[in-house]
């Protein structure tokens, strides 16, 4: 049995968690928050100059060629710091969609630049209100060009090329294809959306006539887009988990040091049994994403189902742990200095980013009913 | 059984229905209303006007004595003027906590002199008072607070900080709780004053919160000297005093009103297309749907219930405690849900209907499980007091507080 | 605002309070639980010469010509008890459906009968497993003959008399329609079925050729039924809230006197929160419950939606203080010789009776989309 | 990352295998399994003959030093040991406590002569041990017990009652902890003994539960007379011995198997008819289904963490602390909703596929939240332990246990 990280995984989650310790304190998320900035550059260089962004790359496209694995202890250091930099963005969405459907021209162009740290890749599915749907995509792509708005865009101002779910004109769950478009084009205008979430910036992109090129075939892009986020369920569920466990301590230590009629609050039941829960999600979420992740790496069979559990246990370990770290916190934790926010907006954020905990049940119930027929 | 008033009852909505006809516009709509405790001085000068009008015609306080410019009215009469002024468009939320808890509080401990220049003046809207009891040390445990007052010849020498003051930032006056003797255990030391906050070495600072509002202050007290003659009850009393207030406050805050409620997330999941059809239909989404429809409903009807037992002069039950436990969840978890039906754009703020609103009730939410009481002291308040439970074990009830860690 | 009962309506319910109090301690809901009488005689035969079976029954048909509030104040109580007798089966599903959709003579029947407690009515609407639908209802009538099976049917062997559903052969909803059969013959078998709750004996009714006639219209079973589930949703309410009021005591009871560390266990905020959110759950129910009373006896609009709500609220109260009750018990709450299974195994039962929670949220819905549109 | 094992582990595993296969039945699929602790002295004849051969093997207990019958061997081994054996069809669970709990403490405790008396016996099923530590009024609390122990010559005089001591009915043998010294505070006047269950003024009674079963018993001590060679420990120190067995207690109560789970309630779903279709395409269904799938492989892999800690010859995190904690409301709510799925028949005990199992879960579930540590404490276990908070106030520490209310 050996369903635990290696002594060498170990070691780079230790490194990048003394980096972003050091760089990214709540200080510069805060900075991010209040200011005007896209994300912490200095944070993000340092990341690169870490090699986070070509972990997953092979070493032929410039990367490291390391596994999955490697990249899933990332980003629970990058979820704990909520750090407000491109990384479910560029490291994980745009990244991997390159390597699950870029051809090989594709490949040789973005991957050594992703992994350089010179591109920032980001995905841009949503078009406003109402959950994105295979039918009614309004974007579309044809004969080279891009037409349409797209938004939010997670990282929008900031990223050099965005992977854009476009209408190429087929029937049903055919009618949309992915397209890689570079936005440093004219015919790309980026414009700042306000969100819920200020430490991550949020754009509305719109192509009129942009040139792109298809990612993967035509008539494929939903189900490209179900292969992604399966394995973006699985690194976001580590940044979760990450999220969840400061969440959890920073309402501990607050608990431990806070008096209230003569005692710390951590002595009080209520506070100890709602953090023995925290815990206990976060325990059940680390499981199914330590999973999520092995299957991820073996490519085994099982991903799909993983994957559900890993997005469905962290997204409710971080949605209990950032609400009931404010609650543990009074008044002071909800004031717009404490830093109880951050993981509370990001949580949320998250949250919604790959679609809902209710359409990942459901889909996971699709995939125990197919398992269980196989 | 049924929502009917009883014939006075009747006489006094028509009659107050008639006043306020006369006297205000009523709104088109009932999701229309003036923002309340802004700092818009414009918005406090209207709402200044509004409060003398009312007061001239009686309506300011009607369970009041009439020295006082009530009308020694039942407690169902005012909730009758609340209910019938609520549809119309006038600047409310300035007075609350000087009329229902500071007053009240003066009438049980100042002078006749003090009350001869104070009452008139608050209940008419001319002078605006807040509540300095919370601080950055005291917060569900009030008796814990730090801000001294110390004996200076005649009078008192004020310095601490109080926090989490509701319109500090425009009031006139407050009372305040200090500690005047730390020697002794923690409930014993304490003392109450009312004053001037436009006395030297007062300061206040607005609170950011979380939402991006700021409807709370910090204060700061640097060598506030006030005279003895503003004491509110005796010295090393203040606990006692401070008990009638907090009563008055926990009884005070009700349901929050305006935000979006089940009506609106029925609206957006009938306007929401999942995948297999309109989120509506999703037997998920239904299942919230009615679990918060029953809470809303329920506590609205456990309001009925507090109005019956007042409009038989009854003293009302404890149904009421709950309110804040079912409602300020609800909140929470509601608004999180609408922005999950919303899908990746449940995150912005402008754009997308109904986002904005149900933001502010997942965020606000989070506060509202913690002002004027926790989620934990309410529990507390329900088993102790509802369900004759035993107190937590105190720790610090026989220790002088300047021995407590 | 006059939201409460009257003096008169507490002043019986005092009354009934009284004796079951006296009557029907839970030594004689052990007695029924671990013997093989169908129902606690002596409790059932003092409830009728209080008049408690002939409250709802207009004076001309030998009963009392009460008010719906009237028979809410005594399901409360006989809910309270947890009382072994045919009080939901017989006072409300059978006498409200002879209300309902009785002819003259079948009124002029039965009515007295049931207020004297000389006849026991019932309902037989489940055949087994699965949720009774219109569709597939396989009990038949016709010619006057009633032929199939039905279980679980509680009181099934006390009962006297038998409403059923059965399919009369027409389309959709319109294939059942309500029978009532007079279980004195030999063409009904009867035998015992075991369940969850012993204290409730329940049985399977087996009809050959049994005589019957249809009570209502042919075709109209279904709407019948829904309209009866409504009105018993809201009696069967307070009854849930009588059960989940005497749960929350006997645990508040015993966390008093219980130590535990050296203070009683009561003391401890896991149990002061634990039952706080006991009393905030059946607040809610209560309330909830009132306002169907109200409507119910004004024959308001609002019926369908304040009925449902009454049963939500009713069955979670109940669900959670009975539960809670055992777990604050501690070791000796999960012990036969512990009162806390009468509640637990009744608030399953009453639960489930006329369809669970998840049923009734949906028909909420339904009914607030109906409401809105309206 | 994977779940193989190791060249070594592989190894034994193969070895164990082909002892199994020699020496016992396989199960034709993996519902099957004999009853555990039954009262049928046929069932118990067979768990001594099997637990004999396993002995005799050198697997009965593989972690205990050669000289007491075991292997000296890792952890792990003894879990692949369990893994394997739980496929074939040998009566399990009457040594468990014996072997787990008791016969370490003696080892811990116990004189040589003893320790050369008891263990092989024990280890070769000869011999039943139990654990006779509860009491009516120490549940939670076990440190509450009453059972007095009283000097008599060279010997002790115990009175007292115990509670929910499982297996008391066919145990030879029993460690118990009493009270020897009420005027010292309560963990400081224990003492821990060992007695047969022969001793005349023993008397077992089996108490049965709500669910029907009868696997507890009470039992009484009326003047029973043992010598002070069958102390453990010294005298005063039975809180010391006591917390060695109940350490060694909380980590064997693990998850429950055999119980109907996920697949069960899919099943259900699938076949079960709702107004507007199969249940299973019912979306609160499904939601429902999603959670309690998540919980069952959540505690599946963290109990796959642990056990590759134990591989690693690690000493396993706090991660196993949360298993009882999620499985206990698991297996309640499940069996509840299943229950629901049925309609009003999910009520009946017979003729509804599926009724009995999700009934037994249902009620099981109850006691399961209290067995072995209720929900209540193990929060608190995990808050304390885990996350290093304090524990409650202790108000009983340092008082005389005769002086305790």
């Amino acid at each position: 049995m050996n369903f635990d990280f290696s002594d060498d995984q170990k070691l780079l989650k230790e490194q990048v968690r003394k980096f972003l310790t050091d760089k990214c304190p709540t200080k510069v998320v805060r900075r991010v928050l209040d200011g005007n900035e896209t994300h912490a550059e200095e944070v993000w260089k340092g990341l690169v100059d870490l090699g986070v962004p070509g972990i997953g790359i092979p070493e032929e496209h410039g990367g490291l060629g390391l596994s999955p694995l490697e990249l899933c202890v990332v980003a629970e250091e990058v979820g704990r710091a909520a750090a407000p930099v491109p990384f479910d963005t560029s490291v994980v969405l745009a990244t991997e969609a390159l390597k699950l459907a870029g051809s090989d021209a594709q490949k040789k162009k973005w991957l050594p630049e992703l992994a350089a740290g010179k591109a920032i890749g980001t995905l841009a599915i949503a078009e406003g209100p109402q959950p994105p749907k295979p039918r009614g995509i309004r974007t579309t792509f044809g004969g080279g060009r891009l037409n349409g708005k797209k938004l939010p865009v997670a990282d929008g101002e900031a990223a050099t090329f965005a992977i854009v779910l476009a209408n190429t004109g087929g029937q049903g769950d055919r009618a949309v294809s992915l397209v890689l478009v570079d936005l440093k084009q004219a015919a790309v205008a980026k414009k700042r959306v306000e969100t819920i979430d200020p430490a991550r910036k949020h754009a509305e992109l719109t192509f009129k006539d942009a040139a792109a090129d298809l990612l993967g075939s035509e008539g494929e892009g939903w189900r490209t887009l179900e292969r992604l986020y399966d394995a973006a369920a699985v690194y976001f569920a580590f940044a979760q988990v990450g999220g969840a466990e400061a969440a959890m301590w920073m309402a501990r230590d607050y608990a431990l040091q806070r008096q209230a009629f003569g005692r710390a609050i951590g002595s009080y039941q209520a506070i100890k049994h709602k953090l023995a829960d925290c815990y206990v999600k976060l325990e059940l979420a680390r499981s199914n994403a330590y999973y999520g992740a092995m299957m991820l790496t073996e490519g085994g069979a099982d991903l799909p189902l993983a994957a559900a559990a890993a997005r469905i246990a962290a997204t409710d370990a971080y949605d209990f742990a950032s609400k009931e770290n404010i609650q543990t916190h009074g008044g002071i934790g909800f004031t717009w200095e404490a830093d109880t926010q951050f993981h509370y907006r990001r949580a949320r954020v998250m949250a919604l980013a790959l679609g809902g905990p209710m359409a990942w049940k459901d889909k996971l119930v699709t995939r125990l009913e197919q398992k269980n027929v196989a | 059984m049924d929502f009917n008033d009883t014939p006075e009852e009747a006489a006094f909505r028509k009659e107050v229905r008639a006043w306020l006809d006369a006297n205000a516009t009523r709104k088109s709509d009932d999701k229309q209303s003036f923002r309340a405790r802004s700092d818009d001085p414009e918005l406090l000068r209207k709402a200044k006007a509004w409060q003398d009008k009312k007061a001239k015609a009686g309506y300011a306080r009607i369970t009041w004595p009439k020295e006082y410019g009530g009308r020694g009215g039942s407690p169902i009469l005012q909730v009758i003027y609340q209910q019938e002024e609520a549809n119309y468009l006038v600047p409310l939320g300035f007075f609350d906590i000087g009329l229902g808890m500071c007053i009240p509080t003066m009438m049980a401990y100042a002078s006749p002199e003090h009350l001869q220049r104070y009452v008139k003046p608050a209940l008419h809207g001319d002078e605006v008072w807040c509540q300095l009891f919370s601080e950055p040390a005291a917060g569900s445990d009030v008796a814990g607070i730090r801000t001294k007052a110390e004996r200076d010849g005649d009078g008192w020498v004020i310095n601490g900080q109080k926090v989490w003051t509701s319109g500090a930032h425009y009031s006139d006056y407050g009372i305040i709780i200090t500690r005047t003797d730390p020697n002794v255990p923690k409930h014993q030391g304490l003392t109450m004053f009312f004053l001037s906050m436009k006395t030297p070495g007062v300061e206040v600072r607005p609170i950011k919160q979380m939402s991006g509002g700021a409807n709370f202050n910090e204060v700061f007290f640097t060598d506030v000297r006030i005279p003895d003659s503003q004491r509110l009850g005796k010295v090393g009393e203040g606990w006692k005093a401070a008990l009638t207030t907090l009563m008055n406050e926990r009884l005070a805050v009700g349901m929050p009103s305006g935000g979006l409620d089940v009506d609106e997330l029925m609206e957006l999941a009938r306007d929401t297309d999942l995948e297999d059809g309109p989120a509506i239909r999703n037997q998920q989404v239904r299942s919230k749907i009615a679990d918060w429809y029953v809470q809303r409903q329920g506590l609205k009807l456990t309001r009925y219930r507090t109005l019956t037992a007042l409009s038989k002069g009854q003293t009302p039950g404890p149904e009421s405690s709950i309110i804040k436990i079912v409602a300020a969840p609800k909140m929470q978890d509601m608004g999180a849900f609408a922005m999950e039906l919303m899908g990746p754009a449940g995150i912005m703020k402008e754009e997308v209907p109904h986002a904005a609103g149900f933001q502010a009730q997942w965020i606000g939410g989070a506060g509202f499980r913690i002002a004027g009481g926790t989620d934990e002291i309410l529990r507390n308040i329900v088993a102790e007091r509802v369900l004759g439970m035993p107190a937590d074990v105190r720790v610090d009830k026989d220790v002088p507080f300047n021995k407590l860690k």
